[in-house]
Order: C-alpha cells, then structure tokens, then sequence
C-alpha cells in the first residue's frame, strides 16, 4: 500500500529523474525524446486494462473500452513514430562516417 | 481460469523491469549515438508490462480489452507508419492527447465506481459487499484528490492535444480569438474546479458525489482544454504538445496512484517532469516564455499594422545562379520548411558537394526553430547524408555572414526575415533570426509568393542583393546541379 | 509499511538520483564532493537515535549510544570539513573576478 | 512526555524535506560556482531531521542520547575546524568509517533485540508482549537479510576507514604484506559471510540466533574491513576512502528499510551511487582499475628492481633561477605536494605575478592526482588567488611542454616522474605524468633527496637540463621573489 508520503518521495524521485534525464539535451533531440516521453506515458494502457478488467456496470465498460483504446494508440503509435525518427538519426550517423 | 497465487509477485516483477527500462531508454534517448536502442528498450518493457497484465488476478472483460487493444494499436500503427516525416508533430500530438484521454477515462471509472459502491452501501447495503470492497473501500482523500485531478489534466491534455493536431493538420487554420477571451477561459476552468472541489468535497465526507457534478466536471475539463488551446498559433504548437506531453504524464501519476500500480506513478512523473524541463527549453529555443506562448497571441495575423516593404522581387535564373555559387568563396545553406516540403534535401546536398569539389567552402546554417518541429532540418540533413561538421548552429554562424560571398535559401521564410528585428509590430518580433541579410548575395529558392507560417512579408525578398530563384526545391536544386555540370563539360 | 517491491523502487529511483549527480563532475571537485556525501549519510544519525531511543536491555543501550556517538561525529565531521574545503573554492571566485 | 498524535506526520514531512535538500544540496555541491549554498542547504535539512527526531513517540534514553551526540559533534566540530588542510582526506575517512560503524551499530541493536524478544516469547511469553512487538514482529524475511547486509558493509566500512586514517595520518608508515594474504583475507570473508548467513536462516525460521554465531559475525566483518584494507598503499587511499564512502551509504541504507526510515534509506542510497560512480572516476583519474586498487599491491616498494639512474644532481642558487625566469618568454610552474606541505602558494603566486609583470607568460601546470587528494592543487591555488585561465589540466599542457622555456617544478616528484612512461618495473608505470622533461630547462624545488609519494627514484632531477633549488618550498618562492625584485632595482 502506498500512502502518502512514501507516494511524495516516489514522485519527487521519478521528477528528479526526469529533469536530470531531459538537462543537457541538444535542440536537435528535442522532438525524438519528446516523442519518446509521449510513448513511455503509454503505459497508462495498463491502468486501463485494469479499470476496464474490473469494471462491472455497462457505463464503467463503456469508459474502461474508450480508455483501453486511447492507450492502446498512444503505446503503439508513440512508438513507431519515435522509432521512425531515432531511425534517421542512425542513418546519419553511418553515413556520416562513410561520407569522412 | 485460476491464476498461482505467485502470479501478482511476478507481475509486480515485471512492472518493476519495466519501470527501469523506460528511466534507461529515455535516458540513452537522449544522446543520438544510443537513441535508437533506447526506444527498443524501452518498448520491450512495454510490451512485457502489458502482457502480464492480463494475468492479475480478477481481470474481466477480456473479449471487450483485447478487443480494444487490437484496435487501438493497429490503426495507430498503420497511421503511424504511413504519415509522411513532415507530419510528426501532429502525430505525436495526436499519440499523446489519446495518452491523456485514457488517463482522465480511468479516473472517470474510478470515480464512477466510487460513487455506485457508496450509493449501493447506503441504500441496499448487504446485496453488494464485494463492490464496495474493490471500490470505496480503498479511495482515501489523497487518492480521491489525486484522482480528480488527474480527470482535469489529463481530460485538458486530451481535447488540447486534438486542437493541436487539428490546427498542425491545417484542419483549422485561423486561430480562434475574441474579445475577453482570457477571461472566458479562466471562468470555466474556475467553474471546472468548483465542480470538482464540491464533488470531492462530498466524497471524502462519505457521500456519493452528485451525478450532475461529476458530469459537470468532466464536461467543463473537456471544454477548457478546447478553450485554452484555440488562440494559440500553430506556430506554437511544438511547445504547446510538449507540454500537453508533460500533462499526460502527471494525469498518468496520479491515476497510477489511484491504482496503486507504482510503475504508472514512476513513469508518469518522469515524463511529467521531463516534460515540463522540455517545454522550457523548447520555448526558450523560441526566444519565448511559456506565458507568452500561452497567453500572448502570437501571430495575431495584425497585417494592418505592419510596416511597408518597398522594392521589387527580382528573379535569376538556375544557371546564372550555379556560376555565381561556382566563382564564390563561401556559400551558406539556409533551409526552411520549403525543403521539407519538396524533400529537397538530398539534390542539395549533391549540389553542395558538387562546389565543395570545386573549392568552395560549404556551410548548412540551421535556425533552431526551422521547419515545423526543433530539429527537423537538422534530421532532414542526416538523413541525406550531410557530415554534422558542415552543419552550423545559427548563433555559431551568424557572426559570419558579412564574409559569406553567396546565402543561398531554400524554403526558408520567417527564420530570415529581418522584420523580427525591426519592426516593433510584427508578430514575429523579437525572434532570433538568421542573419542572411549581410552576406554579399543572397539566392532565395521557393515556388512564388506564399509567405511563411507567421503568414507576414519578409523585407529579405526585396533587398537590392537578394535575388529569386522560383521553383519547386527539389526541381530548382536538380536545375543548380545541372547548371554547375554544363559549367565542368 | 515499506514493503518489498515499494523498497526496490525506491532503492532503483535513488540509486539512479546518485549516479546522475556525480556524472560529469570535473576531477577539481570529487574531494569536496566524496565529503559532502559522506556528510549526507550522516542522517544515520536519525537512525541510531531510534535504535537508542527504543533500547531496553543494557546491552543494547550501550550499543546504542556507541551508535550515536559515532553517527554524531560523522555529522558534525563531514558537514565542518565539506564546509571548510568549498569555502576555499568561493574564496577563489571572488578572487578571481577581482583579479581579471 | 505526552506527544500531540499529529507529530509523527510532522516528523515524517521534516524527513521528506530533509531528503529533499540532501539531494538538492548534493546536485549544487557537483559545480564550484553553487557549491558552498549546497552544503549549507543539505545542512539545514540535517539539524531539523535531527531535531525532529527527538519527537518521535516512545523515544527513551534522553540523557544517553543528548550526552553522546554532544560529545560525538563538540568533538568533531572542533578536530574538524583544526585540522591543516593538507589532513583532508585523512579526516574525511575517520568520519566515513564513523558512519559506518553506526550503521553496523545500528543493525547490531536491532538484531540483538529481535533475538532477545524472541527468547522472551519462546520461554516467558506473557511476560514482556511488548518488547516483542516492537521488534521481533516487524522483521520479516527481506528485512533480516538486510540488516545483516547493512552490519556487514557498516563494519567493513568502519575498521577500514579507520585503517586508511591511520596510514593518512602517518601512523602506520609500511604496508603490510604477507605471502597468500589474499585467501587469507577470502577466508575471512566467506567466515563472516557463513555466520551470518547461518544467524539469518535460523530468523528467518522464526528461532533466536545462536549468540555465538552472531558475535562471530560481528567481529570477522570487523576483522575483514581491516585485513582487506591493510595491503593497500597510502597512494590508492582516497580511491579506496571513496569506496567505503559508497558501502557506508549501502549500510544506511539498508538499515534505514530495517527501521522504516525512507530519509535514510534514500540519502542511503544516493550516496552508495554516487560514491560507487565517484570510485570509478576517481580510479580513473588515476589510471588504475578499481580492482587494481585493492588487489594490486601497488607500491610495493620494489626498489630492487628498478633501473638505475645515472646523472648527478645540479644546484642552482636562487638568483640565478629568478633571472633564468625573469628573461623566459613562456614559465610553467608545476606544483606538487610539497608546495602544500610548504604553504608555499602564495609565495608563489606572488612570483608568478611578478613574472607577469615582466612579460613573461605564465601557466600553472596541474596533474590530477599531484597533492594527496584530487584536486588538491586546485583548492590551494584558488585559496591563493590565482585566476582559473592561468590554470591548465595535464592534457592541456602536455603537448605545449617542448614550448616552454622554464619549467618551475615546486615539490612535485611522482607526477613529472618520467620513469612512469619507461621503466615497466616500476610500481608508477603506466600512470599519466607531465611532461616536464621536455621544457628547455627545468628548475626543481625541493629540501633535499626526499622521495615522494611511491618512494622510487626520479630520472627527471637527473637530467642534463635540471637544476635543482633546494629548501623549503615557501622560503624558495621568497628566495626567488627577492631575486626578481634586486634584478628590478
Ligand atoms: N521548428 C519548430 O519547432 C516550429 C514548429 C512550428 C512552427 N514553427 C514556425 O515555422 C516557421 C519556420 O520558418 P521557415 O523559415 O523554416 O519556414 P516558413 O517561414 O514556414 O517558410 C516556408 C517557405 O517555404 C516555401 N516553400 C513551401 N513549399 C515549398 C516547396 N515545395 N519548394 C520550395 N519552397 C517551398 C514557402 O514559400 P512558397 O509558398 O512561395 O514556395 C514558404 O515561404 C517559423 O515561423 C517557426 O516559428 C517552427
Ligand atoms: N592527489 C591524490 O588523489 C593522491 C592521493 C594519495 C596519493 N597520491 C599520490 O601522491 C603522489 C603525488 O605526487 P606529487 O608529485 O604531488 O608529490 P610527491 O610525489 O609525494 O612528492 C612530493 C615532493 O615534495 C617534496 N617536499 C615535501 N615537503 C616539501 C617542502 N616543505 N618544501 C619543498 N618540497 C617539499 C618532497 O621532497 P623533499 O622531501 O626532498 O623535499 C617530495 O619529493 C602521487 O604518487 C600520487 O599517486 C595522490
């Protein structure tokens, strides 16, 4: 059971984490690890998975689909859209040296 | 279907490793050397997240998840797949406003739930103990609290991501203004707050939340992210998403703590974090404060009030423009949206090496906020092949231009209009521009007359030294190459 | 109540808090810096005072006052040497401004 | 004393604030400029956690507690304010090891009290339910096994640390080495790790632990920290300080999970990170594997096998070598530890100064691990004065070294030691030095034939270009000091 202050010191490390993972970021990255954030907050599928798993009233199921759904395109389509974009980074990167 | 009894210390396992993996790939992320395994990573711990899933205990509803999950994920594939590259900022507004709404639809249930389990315990009390058990039973204040919350961000992040993507898109071109809007938009998020406080208020007494509240509540949220999003300029956008990026993830924290799952609460507030540091330096990248990004108008159309521009375009012709790139000393390559568009990149890139075969020395000279996305030239580039040491950042590049014999533009509009410098009335006004006007000569390639996306004349066109090259990019730049071969044979 | 998983979070998300700060320190720096960690787990200190504090037996009493004594000693030590080190280094800047 | 029943959450906030500044102050302690602010934050956190802590219900022992921690800071305080600067790293490792016996000291209690509750419910259990519920209850499985960890490391960390202070400090001059000493010292750990692991699979089986197998626990974990740390030379200490700065954070840690503490379990953690990391670097600064350092018996006099070094030392008076410098166009001045010994910095940034004035340009040629701590020389020159542009990194400098016409060496020995890079028995090969002995000439300050740190010979005293000034660090810079000012006059 997590309460309250174990929940604030879990949400002043993860923060602390995500600050120092983004300081230092060349401009260039920007749009790649914004991106990439957006898929990692894709795991809100499994959140929903469990809402809609133990809803029981036709409304709940009806909202636990809808959230299921989104999260479903958000996982799966943060990641191919990043990876499409971390991807043409790696081309350069190859042909970079090719080209030197 | 009976699971072990070890199966939730498993799953729990698993959520872990794959908390760890998001934190590491995000981190390799951001570096361009490791970026691309960072994401495999991290994908590999989603995938394995969701899959265990499935086996905690007292999962219902398996037809209407799997279902779901197909669904979503192979139509955002596709989509994602199939969208061309000048698209991606509308995507990952589109993939992160899908992200928020899930995050406010699980609120949505765990409240809903709630407030049934309350409402079967005071009226019919022994017919459904099991209910209140999973529901009431465990939403303290905090979690009511925190739980409301996450319906608010999460729902704005939700609409606001749409309008972005919808305005991105070119679905909605004018931004949407009136007179008081400000003050519109702060009375219904003030009306959405009082809804929710007062609902919360009942809960955490005891009560079931009024239906009427509640649904108040999720309505006003859904409107406010419209609201807020309406009259900001496209231009905006990129800062706008990552923000609304940073707000998908908090909604996700706080719904994973509503749920107890620790691994949502970890990765929701490293994005939410992460995303609040990115949106500051994205606006920072724009000379821009997040205030004035959100509230400032920017691009308020306001052709009125803007300064004449006397002189005439004068055109050149694709030959006459390879010679004179041909005899220079230094050449600049300034590229813009335009380049992107007509995928010119890599004809200019042959083109650039074709002079520098010659002895010119060659520089790309980027502008961070050029293109539709931070980054995207410099993408666009690497992918054809251009070395990063020829690539220049433009406060590295700017103190040079006096000594550069010809610029030549392709696509580039607003990041070169020196209007941003002079007059006080542009909307553009203030941006660090690249200062292409001092070089000698100035070769500017695009199609015609259309202006750039502030939608506002740019002074560089009619200089005495600035001559057009009109044409598509990629056909302009082919006719450069041919021009500068026809001058060896 | 900490229990297993929440513990390994919370161990992962610190460790990682760690590493970050120490990554690329300049060499000048990793003396003060290795002090003024080692000043940080003087909150051990908080620690021994709960060890003597719910001592019944006197063996465990004297074991934990040696807990005490010690910890109080790595507090005061660690905070009075990091302090006097980076003491040094501010006298340097307002030098150094003075003197160019 | 009765408590009002909200101070255990305004203890637990104090905690949380506390964590917070710790790591703040940590991340502002990592750059000169905000460095001082850090440790005065992460200070403040401390006291109040401190404080606070006093209000914890069913807190006993005030007069023990009060009287112990103001004994352990007075005596602290005071050693710490006194002790010269050059007694640095020495100091550091005393209240590291400190830490660390209190962390095992920590563990003991909480072990020894878990046994006896559970003697107690074994053979009189109605007699004292309370004893037990306060600790055998709450010490499941994971906690058992980490207080055992945490007295293991606490321990180690302990008689190690305090071993390294007494080779610092000088109280032990010699290694001390003996043939198979490392399966000794295997042996003793896997002792230490048997008893305690017997102990623990008995508590974890719900029995009391043998008294006998806990003591022996306890004092071969002891035995260990010493044994491991005595081969290691003073040169490798502050890599090996740093490393038993890391296993005191563990400790902390793991004893904070055993009392539920989440303040210490993160500062804990943090720092057995940062010091892991910091370990490694430090390591590498100076060119050694961490296992290296504490297998390697490095230093181990070795004399015999050394090549001989043919030359005789030249003198030089100190007139003489002011005006060699007076009329040098480029003098690089190489501190080592002597000029630390000496206090001679200011002097000699004086003599800088006046070189300056002359005309000549002068650099400060810094070797990472040149003093008895890195950094060392950093710190007394920036007491001195001297701006950080007239400072230069080894890698920096080294090729300029064939450039400069005076090198003024001020006791350094081991870090300009030429013999690193060409005789492979000796026991510096293979660590970075300055290339002093390429300047066109070399002026070596030093009070006589002392060796430095690795106690071998140095073939750069003997070179043909060297001219060795012999006395006192500070005294030779006055020397010299003199001399430039009559040449003046
Ligand atoms: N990078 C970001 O993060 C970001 C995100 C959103 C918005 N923005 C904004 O976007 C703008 C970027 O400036 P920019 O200079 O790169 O682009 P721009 O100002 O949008 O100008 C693009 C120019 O390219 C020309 N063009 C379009 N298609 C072409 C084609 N196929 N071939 C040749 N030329 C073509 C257009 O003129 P014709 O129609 O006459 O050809 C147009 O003037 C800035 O205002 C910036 O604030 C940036
Ligand atoms: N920086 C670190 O982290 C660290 C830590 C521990 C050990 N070490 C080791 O320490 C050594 C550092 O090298 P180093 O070149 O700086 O020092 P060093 O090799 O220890 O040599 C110091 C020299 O200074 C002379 N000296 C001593 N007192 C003096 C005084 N009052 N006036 C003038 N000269 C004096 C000594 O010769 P006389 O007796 O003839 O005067 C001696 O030769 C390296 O071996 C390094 O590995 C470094």
């Amino acid at each position: 059971m997590i309460t309250g202050f174990l929940a604030l010191y879990i949400f002043m490390l993860a923060a602390f984490t995500g600050y120092e993972i983004i300081s230092r970021v060349p401009v260039i990255l920007h749009t790649p690890l914004m991106s990439g954030s957006n898929f990692v907050h894709g795991i809100v599928l499994v959140g929903a998975m469990v809402a809609l798993g133990h809803a029981r009233t036709s409304i709940e199921i009806a909202i636990g689909v809808v959230a299921v759904l989104l999260a479903a395109g958000n996982v799966a389509g943060g990641y191919v859209v990043t990876e499409r974009m971390l991807e043409m980074f790696k081309t350069s990167k190859s042909e970079k040296s090719a080209n030197k | 279907m009976t699971l072990p009894s070890y199966m939730p210390t498993i799953v729990d396992a698993i959520y872990f490793i794959a908390a760890v993996l998001f934190i590491w790939g995000l981190k390799r992320m951001s570096s361009p050397r490791t970026a691309r395994r960072g994401i495999v990573w991290a994908g590999g711990g989603m995938a394995a997240a969701i899959i265990v899933t499935f086996f905690l205990p007292g999962i219902h509803n398996l037809g209407w998840m799997i279902g779901a999950i197909v669904v979503g994920v192979v139509i955002s594939w596709i989509v994602g797949r199939r969208v061309p590259m000048t698209a991606m900022p509308q995507m990952v507004a589109l993939f992160n406003g899908m992200g928020g709404g899930a995050a406010a639809a699980i609120g949505a249930v765990e409240l809903i739930r709630f407030n049934v389990a309350l409402k079967l315990v005071t009226t019919t009390l022994p017919v459904q103990p099991q209910a209140q058990a999973t529901a009431a039973g465990h939403l303290g204040a905090t979690e009511l609290t925190l739980a409301f919350v996450g319906v608010l961000i999460g729902a704005v992040s939700f609409t606001g991501s749409l309008i972005a993507f919808a305005k991105l898109q070119g679905w909605m071109d004018r931004r949407f203004v009136f007179p008081l809007q400000r003050w519109v938009n702060l009375a219904i998020f003030i009306a959405a707050v009082v809804c929710g406080a007062l609902a919360l208020a009942a809960g955490i007494e005891g009560h079931a939340f009024a239906w009427g509240l509640l649904i108040a509540f999720f309505a006003l949220a859904l409107v406010f992210g419209i609201a807020m999003t309406l009259p900001i300029g496209g231009a905006d956008m990129p800062v706008v998403i990552s923000m609304y990026n940073a707000f998908t993830g908090l909604a996700v924290a706080f719904e994973g703590f509503v749920l107890q799952n620790e691994a949502m609460i970890i990765a929701g507030m490293v994005v939410g974090a992460a995303g609040t540091l990115l949106t500051q330096l994205m606006a920072k990248a724009m000379n821009r404060s997040l205030g004035n990004v959100l509230f400032g108008n920017f691009g308020a159309g306001g052709g009125a009030a803007q300064q004449e521009i006397a002189g005439a375009l004068k055109p050149i012709d694709a030959n006459d423009a390879a010679v004179m790139m041909a005899y220079a000393e230094r050449v600049a390559i300034v590229p813009g949206y335009g380049m992107a568009v007509a995928q010119a990149q890599h004809k200019i890139w042959e083109f650039a090496k074709l002079l520098i075969e010659r002895g010119v020395k060659v520089k790309f000279a980027i502008h961070p906020v050029a293109g539709r996305m931070p980054g995207h030239m410099n993408v666009l580039l690497a992918e054809a092949g251009v070395p990063y040491d020829l690539i220049e950042d433009m406060d590295d590049i700017n103190p040079e231009f006096p000594n550069i014999d010809v610029a030549l533009v392709i696509g580039a509009n607003d990041v070169v209009n020196p209007v941003a410098r002079t007059d006080k009335n542009s909307p553009i006004y203030g941006m660090p521009i690249l200062d292409v006007a001092k070089a000698k000569n100035v070769i500017v390639i695009k199609r015609g007359r259309g202006k750039g996306f502030a939608g506002i004349e740019n002074a560089l066109f009619y200089a005495d030294n600035t001559r057009m090259l009109y044409g598509d990019g990629q056909a302009a730049a082919g006719e450069l190459v041919t021009g500068l071969k026809t001058l060896d044979a």
